[in-house]
């Protein structure tokens, strides 16, 4: 399989666009955490391979209020972000253990697809709550999207950075079982803006991270805000938890999160 | 491409997306490493690359043309053990021992980053790390114990915290 | 200086620490192939129609080995306890769980190895799979085994693990009160570091050196000899160092799919299972169903218990009529029970094959009647430490199957266990003894069931 | 949310050596003719340090220093029969096989350190690798100078075969499960607390402590028998809290196929252990041990489930005891049906109620 391979180890952003191309056939590998196993195991044989860990894409820029995450920044370097981002450094640090943190890129786990057996994509959450905006290039060339949109068709386009504004106030809330290596069953997060506002997002759902917009409606009232949110998300059964526990456990979550950013705030 | 293993370069044949893990045990015979599950999940291939850990069993070989490898063979052999390697006789840390090369390399990246003696510190440290055989006590005396800078006299070992031995009673 | 006694260093430390101990893994010769196996991806299907010649006649593959290439396609791993054979080394006609291996093939490398694998053409005819082991006695169950859903091979042809003890219905009739649950531990895998792995060398002398992470040399030495048909001398097993085994590195047959392959292809063959096999495929401990009553007096004896336990032994028997029985004679843990009535059956199920595991048999009932125990003492309102005690095993009691305790310990760990947790006993519990019973703790149920430790 | 605090107890009882028996063991040793030891057994060592464990007995048997012992279990040609590291066994039955060979091999180096001291080897001793006359020290001849004359002046090897096999338990009556003599070696027993905090919101299990007492009989290595009484503490708590094949049991849906989603525990879920060791000598075992190695992962689940009572009033008695589990128990809030004096508990997990007639469980009234 590797003999069939092109392998393209690109040196920069540009040259990783250029390679990328309309990205029909190529598998991006970003820090290889989600990819290699595929290729091990043989259930994913790519006809071309872009290898990002060159191109430059590791950046952490904060420009005033604004951050900007390259997407081949490692998953760890986010804990640089506890002071300004709690709930993001605090996602991050619960993503599996220290050495995958240093491999995995926030561009692998915003872009990855669905997991075997047990949700993926953690920094869905943190980074749907603040209301990053994604920019890619894929067939149509460049755009920059709310993470929202980009998450429903990131398949076959390249993920660039993400931006977001720095909040007010963040938290964090995640289901902590197992800790081996650690998926996560469920987890919330929410983020109070410097206008006031109230942004939730949930992971470990079935699909990918979810906005809980009617949890937000209700986010003055925490308990009713616990009991919307299930409304707002599609739940399924995995290896780690079903459906009914999440379903549970939602409300638990919301209200912890909203609790925090009221104590934050 | 090439590869420097253990201050040993080589020139690499296989593919740029072999993994890591791959090129060391089957094409240059460092067998330290294992492939316990190849899925990154079990810590045993943790090799350092540039002096961080990494999972080669993750790593394509390709991203790393001149990188510096370490891996357990190259931390210290049987007559100059390193520091962690007297802790882990010391300390039986090692049982069946499958597991003890990538256990090695991640407490030896701990260390180097300023780790210190405090357990919660070192499990959260080693959190990627499985060990099916110790329950983990032993691995993080181990540490902790290097961490203090404590010597080690290689002929006993030592008892773990918290044992208490009331002899032959009815 | 003392050796026996003294916190010696492990003998092969100093290998661990410096990456220099040799597993299966890590042995290297020319020349070798690789093994990857064709698996039933159902739970249960007769097999309709099966090709490997595609898969031959791919280049860098070395050999197919299939059910008609074993020369004893059964082997019993327990046939010395009276356990006969009823898995076949690689499915023939029908596949009972998912996974099972139907072909092996062998190849210049793993990823030849796994696109041979694909090319064999197979079809499959899904059959209703069973997995609820209290369902398995139903009359519209659906069938899982050539024997029937459970085993029928015990003693004289019993179809169940019996014991019988006193009388239970006594018991029952004199009980103050009885306490009935029910206790359900899981299935769960033995993850050992090491995952399974085989390396066969054919030797030019017409020997096959087996390199093999078994934890008993000469139990897979005689079981690769069995299937193969061959004299011990054509064999050598190599091994003893082992990464993990914990129960699951007793009934592989990697070794012996290897072996065939190194037969057929005259290369060395290695099969390193995947993690991911070594999780779906590999044989798992139990998951049990146990159900007990206990007829107690107010005041916390047991005076009697009667318990049904089903064990999931998955797709074939393995070790579990082994494991079932060992359970039975356990089924009172560290007490003395007089009356006793315990039925026990090995029960089949379209999974994968259960095995030993760490505590084989007991784990399980340890489980089942120690929360069993506290549940008692909740019930009566009394200490959980005290209720152990009093119930424990005595010097000159009896077991289930009425063999004498000399040397029991009950007494001396409960004990122990209140002082490390700063629990205080009343002074005639803190000051009992596993000497024989007298005066109190000798009441009328427990006299009977006595014997003299000198008999034993 | 509330975190609820809870202690359970369980004490067991293991037996060593294959149920019924049956199951030999055998080593051979010989001598070099410097006096270093060379044991050949058939034990594999998978972590249990069983090449540790019997390489100590041949030391003490014999009666010369530790790493004066080669230790070969390598492969079927040299080593003689084992039936296997399983069952509690490598040290008591295989431990014992050694032990008798290498008191064959003391018995011959007595025996030619009594020709060359001209002193009757039952009034003979060996210390630290030298033979001693008994009360007398100074008439003495090193281990090596034995070997060396045991191969050049006497032309013998000193060489000592062991087994180890205790007769197959029959069962003589299987109506009532009697045996007709010992189905096991020792039996060793042990005791366990745990503490738990149990979250009521989220139904997570916390164990924050275990302790523990095992009657080991004689530890002939205290930092090898912790070793496994810690391993089996927290494989006791994966079966106690995390691990499950079949996560929606019986079904075999939704297995998890890699670490991360098959829940073995981790270095985060190691709660604290304080161990108590007790060392009741067992009647036959290499002196006095018995084998603990399997039941070190037994007691931790009754004690963690009766925990989870104590801390939030429910019994879950599904392992493992899982977030989810907890949650439905609570949300039961299952108490026992009384029926006259029986309490009856989980009455909806038992066959009477799942399966249609097949099979019962009946109860005396």
């Amino acid at each position: 399989m590797t003999q069939a391979t092109e392998v393209l180890f690109p040196t920069s952003a540009d040259e990783a666009v250029a390679h990328f191309g309309d990205g029909s056939d190529v598998t991006v590998v970003g820090g290889g955490t989600i990819v290699m196993p595929e290729i091990t195991y043989g259930r994913l044989a790519p006809t071309k391979a872009l290898v990002l860990s060159r191109a430059g894409l590791d950046t952490l820029d904060v420009a005033g209020t604004t951050v900007t995450l390259g997407a081949g920044l490692p998953v760890e370097r986010l804990a640089a972000l506890a002071q300004d981002v709690k709930a993001l450094a605090q996602c991050a640090l619960n993503v599996a253990d220290y050495e995958i943190r240093l491999q995995a890129t926030v561009g692998g786990n915003l872009c990855a697809g669905e997991g075997r057996d047990a949700p993926r994509g953690d920094l869905q959450g943190p980074l749907l709550a603040l209301d990053a905006q994604a920019r890619s290039v894929g067939a149509d060339g460049e755009s920059t999207e709310p993470l929202e949109g980009f998450l429903g068709r990131r398949a076959g386009r390249l993920l660039l950075d993400v931006t977001f504004e720095k909040p007010a106030a963040s938290a964090f809330a995640a289901i902590d079982y197992a800790h081996t290596h650690e998926y996560t069953v469920l987890a919330v997060s929410g983020v109070r803006t410097a206008t006031g506002e109230t942004r939730l997002a949930a992971t470990g759902l079935a699909g990918f991270g979810t906005r809980l917009r009617s949890a937000e409606a209700a986010a003055s009232d925490p308990e009713r805000a616990g009991a919307a949110a299930v409304a707002d998300v599609s739940l399924g059964d995995d290896a780690l938890a079903s459906a009914w526990y999440r379903e549970r456990t939602l409300p638990v979550l919301v209200h912890r999160v909203l609790g925090e950013l009221e104590e934050a705030a | 491409m090439n590869l420097t293993v253990n201050g040993t370069t080589h020139d690499v044949e296989s593919g740029p997306l072999a993994t890591l893990l791959d090129v060391l045990r089957e094409e240059l015979g460092v067998t330290s490493p294992k492939a316990g599950c190849e899925q990154g999940g079990c810590g045993a291939c943790t090799v350092l690359v540039d002096g961080e850990p990494q999972r080669s069993c993750l790593t394509p070989v390709g991203a790393l043309d001149g990188a510096s490898v370490t891996t357990v063979e190259g931390l210290g052999a049987p007559e100059s053990l390193s520091p962690l390697q007297q802790a882990f006789t010391h300390h039986y840390a090692a049982q069946c021992g499958f597991c003890t090369s990538g256990m090695l390399i991640a407490a030896e990246a701990y260390l180097k980053r300023g780790g210190t003696d405090d357990r919660e510190a070192i499990q959260e440290a080693l959190a990627g790390h499985v060990c099916r055989c110790t329950g983990y006590v032993k691995i993080i005396d181990a540490v902790a114990a290097v961490a203090r800078g404590d010597s080690f006299d290689l002929t006993v070992t030592a008892p773990s915290p918290g044992m208490t031995n009331l002899g032959g009673v009815s | 200086m003392k050796a026996v006694g003294a916190r010696l260093p492990r003998y092969d430390g100093i290998g661990h620490v410096t990456g220099r101990t040799t597993y299966v893994d890590d042995v290297r010769v020319s020349g070798m192939l690789w093994a990857k196996a064709l698996r039933s991806p159902l739970h249960s299907a007769t097999i309709t129609s099966f090709d490997t010649s595609k898969a031959e006649a791919m280049p860098g593959v070395h050999a197919v080995i299939t059910h008609a290439d074993v020369p004893l396609l059964e082997y019993g791993h327990l046939s010395a306890l009276g356990i006969p054979a009823d898995e076949p080394l690689l499915a023939k006609d029908e596949v009972r769980y998912k996974g099972q291996p139907i072909a092996v093939v062998a190849a210049e490398d793993e990823e030849t190895a796994m696109a041979a694998v694909e090319a064999i053409d197979i079809e499959l005819e899904e059959r209703t799979p069973l997995f609820d082991i209290r369902k398995a006695f139903d009359a519209d169950a659906p069938k899982v085994h050539q024997w029937g859903n459970w085993y029928t091979h015990f003693e004289g042809e019993m179809d169940r693990r019996q014991i019988r003890k006193g009388s239970v219905d006594d018991a029952f009739d004199k009980a103050d009160t009885i306490v009935q649950g029910v206790y359900r531990p899981a299935a769960i895998e033995h993850v050992p570091l090491e995952t399974q792995v085989a390396l066969v060398v054919p030797e030019a002398s017409g020997r096959l050196t087996i390199y093999s992470c078994t934890q008993a040399l000469y139990f897979s030495m005689g079981v690769v000899a069995a299937h193969l048909q061959v004299p011990l001398n054509k064999l050598k097993v190599v091994g003893g160092t082992v990464g993990g085994g914990f129960g699951g590195k007793v009934d592989t047959a990697s070794e012996t799919m290897c072996a065939l392959l190194a037969q057929r292809s005259g290369r060395p063959v290695k099969w390193r299972w995947t993690r991911e096999e070594e999780f779906l495929c590999s044989s798992t401990r139990a998951p049990w169903h146990m159900e007990i009553a206990d007829a107690v007096t107010k005041d916390g004896w047991i005076l009697g218990r009667k318990m049904l336990t089903l064990h999931d032994s998955g797709a074939y028997g393995r070790f579990s009529p082994y494991g079932l029985t060992k359970h039975s004679f356990h089924h009172t843990g560290a007490y003395t029970i007089p009356n006793l009535e315990f039925d026990g059956y090995v029960v089949f199920t379209n999974r994968v094959p259960t095995t030993a595991m760490r505590g084989f048999g007991v784990t399980s009932v340890s489980f089942a009647t120690e929360t069993h125990m506290s549940r008692i003492a909740d019930v009566l309102g009394l200490d959980p430490y005290e209720v152990r005690l009093k119930n424990a095993n005595r010097i000159g009691d009896t077991s289930p199957n009425r063999i004498v305790y000399t040397d029991p310990s009950t007494v001396s760990v409960v004990k122990a266990l209140a002082g490390g947790m700063d629990v205080e006993l009343q002074p005639e519990y803190a000051a009992m003894s596993r000497d024989p019973r007298e005066g109190d703790l000798l009441p009328e149920h427990l006299v009977g069931q006595m014997a003299n430790p000198e008999d034993h | 949310m509330a975190v609820h605090k809870g202690r359970g107890i369980a004490a067991i009882e293991y037996p060593t050596g294959m149920n019924q028996n049956g199951d030999p063991s055998q080593a051979w040793i010989k001598v070099k003719p410097d006096g270093r030891i060379d044991v050949f057994a058939g034990t594999s060592d998978i972590g249990n340090g069983s090449k540790t464990i019997q390489s100590q007995i041949v030391a003490e048997t014999i009666g010369v220093p530790y790493d004066w012992i080669t230790y070969d279990n390598s492969n079927t040609d040299s080593s003689p029969v084992c039936t296997g590291t399983f069952a509690s066994r490598a040290t008591f039955v295989a431990g014992k096989a050694v032990e008798k060979a290498a008191e064959r091999v003391k018995e011959r180096i007595l025996d030619i350190a009594g020709k060359e001291l001209e002193i009757d080897p039952s009034d003979l001793e060996i210390v630290d690798g030298e033979v001693l006359a008994k009360g007398a020290p100074q008439k003495k001849i090193a281990v090596p100078d034995v070997a060396a004359a045991a191969t050049w002046t006497y032309g013998e090897l000193i060489t000592g075969t062991g087994a180890q096999l205790k007769d197959f338990a029959s069962i003589v009556d299987p109506e009532t499960g009697e045996v007709d003599s010992p189905p096991h070696s020792a039996i060793s027993y042990a005791a366990c607390a745990a503490e738990v905090e149990v979250d009521d919101e989220t139904g997570v299990v916390r164990v924050t402590r275990l302790v523990q007492v095992y009657d080991v009989g004689r530890a002939i290595n205290p930092t090898l028998v912790e070793g496994q009484i810690e391993g089996g503490a927290v494989q006791g708590l994966g079966l106690g809290v995390l691990e499950n094949c079949y996560p929606y049991y019986p079904s075999a849906e939704h297995r998890g196929g890699q670490f991360g989603s098959y829940l073995a525990p981790g270095f985060e879920d190691l709660p604290q252990i304080d161990t108590i060791i007790i060392e009741n000598p067992s009647a036959d075992g290499p002196y006095g041990a018995k084998g603990i190695g399997e039941m070190a992962n037994n007691a931790q689940p009754p004690a963690i489930a009766s925990a989870v009572y104590d801390a939030v009033g429910v019994w879950v008695t599904e392992l493992p005891i899982t977030p989810e589990r907890v949650l439905r128990a609570l949300e039961a809030k299952a108490e026992p049906t009384r029926n006259g004096k029986t309490f009856v508990f989980d009455a909806e997990l038992s066959v009477n109620a799942v399966a249609q007639g097949g099979i019962a469980f009946e109860v005396p009234a």
